[in-house]
């Protein structure tokens, strides 16, 4: 971080016209006498999507600290204070909805803030400024989004670090496997439908899973057989369901564009294929 | 560091978890691709540096891959048993959906159980010959379509999928009270099951 | 065929799609194995041999892995179907805070981050196997205490934590003069804006 105690942390500062001036510093101080009522004119969607961006309340005082260029030590708790709270004022005047972490912080700057003005009594000077508590979060939660940022410079595994691996060998592992009762299967499955709280789509009948079933069949024989007869896919043994469940099959595949059904003459026996095989 | 095209498709033949068409090869190169004849050059010469080696280029329906050599099985085995074969809850669900949604892309399960599903979970499965890929979606990016095998089907019993139990009546939403202490214990459960299949 | 010491561990390697340690190579051999040392020769070797290679021998937290190079990765990522998902700021931040302060609890990250630490964000990390609990902080409530795993440091490539890059320095604040009340600290800065303003 660029150390700018020498440059002027005031947010009071105005517009400079000044450009000698300006030269003298490190950086220039955005910080207009801003929050309201410029930052009125955002569009309240924007205020959302400008939210969400934020991994939360320190971050998004942390982001305003920053459009005013200043170093967290240089802070004006007050007045970053003011302009946290003018936010979330215009949040709720916009009806934007906040998650409650936002609000838990609005308290706490509030009670900051309050506690700042009333007069500190002579006969107990040891008290902590309140401020330094706040500095103190806002440098802890910085360490670690910064921390954060490293980490996720780190190269990982599938995005920057291929594993090598070879096809293994047929064998046949000697060691009983801990034993996994059916119904468990069952069970993580409706466990993670009710959380996706995709009650009413997900629900599973026979007559579809049959059909996935026969998908998967007919997928699994275009790898070695790039043009399969129609027909063929039809297994009279299993009856009226069993030719049902295949055509349903055949439609459900022919929706997701995994096949295609061709003819090369009138009359001519129906083919399907797969869809521009990539082998 | 320069590389030959043999190293570079060497390791492109090791990272994918499936058999490399010479046409994908071809097509991982931006600037000046390499011939398909210098292609199949190279693979041969990879072929050629495997026969000292305990792996060996296997040419499969939909391309090359390397293997590990069929008379070290038994080694491999051994390493297989040493693992711990219990199942995660990750792994447990994410063959649920395999088994109940199939064919069903790592796209699709990830949306479904809203965490990522690691290429290693999935590779796991594939090992233990569960989950198999039986195509690509037609979709940008072609992900692989992933469904259960006939080794899954015997595993737990099953000569057909539609033998799988039927779906437990999906609990009340309103009940949700329920559910927090269910959460910490499968939270601790979690601690003492160590990386099973993932 | 008869096979090295160095070319069985490849194999042994490549068939595991995870890291292997010296000590799973020792089990694996049933009659006359190989000692630590000879194992640790033939790693070297493997480690000399890909020096001319796509691969790379590498060592992590719990063992050996064989890795497609980093700067052959633009190609191996185009062979890939789906990209990974990309890490949420949250989760980053929890992750980062569980790396650094561990043990540490979910309220403890609550109270750094200042927000609250969904359960989903820990059960995928959990589930990743990149965290585990490890234990219950003795207070009111005996909270979880979260630790990272030998996965995570796999995952990213680390063979201790002591690698994990250095966290930013924290400001000394008692060099501040905290102790002026706010009045006086706006004087102050006041007296920095230059005389042309004033």
């Amino acid at each position: 971080m660029v150390d700018l105690k020498a440059v002027n942390p005031s947010i009071k500062e105005e517009e400079t016209t000044h450009p000698r001036q300006e030269e003298m510093f490190l950086a220039t101080v955005q910080g207009k006498e801003t929050t309201l009522p410029e930052d009125l004119y955002v569009p309240p969607n924007a205020l959302e999507v400008l939210l969400d961006s934020f991994a939360g309340p320190l971050d998004f005082l942390l982001y305003l600290i920053r459009k005013q260029n200043l170093d967290i030590l240089d802070i004006n708790v007050a007045k970053i204070t003011e302009q946290y709270t003018a936010y979330i004022d215009l949040m709720d005047a916009l009806q934007v909805e906040l998650a409650g972490d936002y609000l838990v912080m609005a308290a706490y700057l509030a009670e900051l803030k309050s506690r700042m003005l009333l007069p500190r009594p002579e006969e107990q000077p040891e008290e902590e400024d309140p401020r330094a508590e706040l500095i103190k979060r806002l440098q802890e939660y910085e360490r670690f989004k910064e921390a954060a940022d490293r980490i996720d410079k780190i190269p990982r595994i599938d995005r920057d670090i291929f594993g090598a691996q070879a096809k293994l060998p047929e064998f046949s592992v000697e060691t009983s496997l801990i034993d996994v009762p059916l119904e468990d299967l069952a069970f993580a499955l409706s466990e993670v439908m009710r959380r996706a709280e995709q009650s009413q789509a997900h629900l599973i009948n026979f007559e579809e899973l049959s059909t996935r079933e026969r998908m998967s069949q007919i997928l699994e024989r275009m790898r070695t057989e790039s043009f399969i007869e129609f027909t063929s896919l039809f297994n009279s043994n299993e009856g009226k369901i069993g030719v049902v469940v295949t055509f349903l099959a055949i439609l459900e595949l022919l929706k997701d564009s995994l096949i295609e059904i061709v003819q090369s003459e009138e009359f001519g026996p129906i083919h399907i294929k797969g869809i521009e095989e990539v082998h | 560091m320069e590389y030959k095209l043999h190293q570079i498709i060497e390791a492109l033949l090791l990272s994918a978890s499936r058999p490399v068409s010479i046409e994908e090869i071809e097509k991982v190169f931006v600037e000046n691709p390499p011939s398909r004849e210098e292609i199949r050059n190279s693979l041969n010469e990879i072929e050629e540096n495997c026969l000292n080696r305990g792996i060996e280029l296997k040419r499969v329906s939909s391309g090359y891959r390397l293997q590990v050599k069929q008379d070290l099985s038994n080694y491999v085995a051994k390493l297989w048993e040493e693992r711990p074969q219990r199942f995660s809850k990750a792994t447990l669900e994410t063959l649920s959906l395999i088994a109940y949604k199939q064919p069903i892309t790592r796209g699709e399960i990830e949306e479904v159980r809203g965490v990522t599903v690691g290429t290693q979970l999935m590779r796991g499965l594939m090992e233990r010959g569960w989950v198999k890929i039986v195509g690509q979606r037609d979709v940008p990016g072609r992900p692989s379509l992933y469904a259960t095998t006939k080794e899954f089907l015997d595993y737990f019993g099953l000569q057909h999928l539609r033998e799988l139990p039927e779906l437990p009546e999906l609990p009340d939403l309103k009940s949700l009270d329920l559910e927090l202490p269910i959460e910490e214990v499968d939270q601790r459960e979690e601690d003492k099951v160590p990386q099973s299949l993932s």
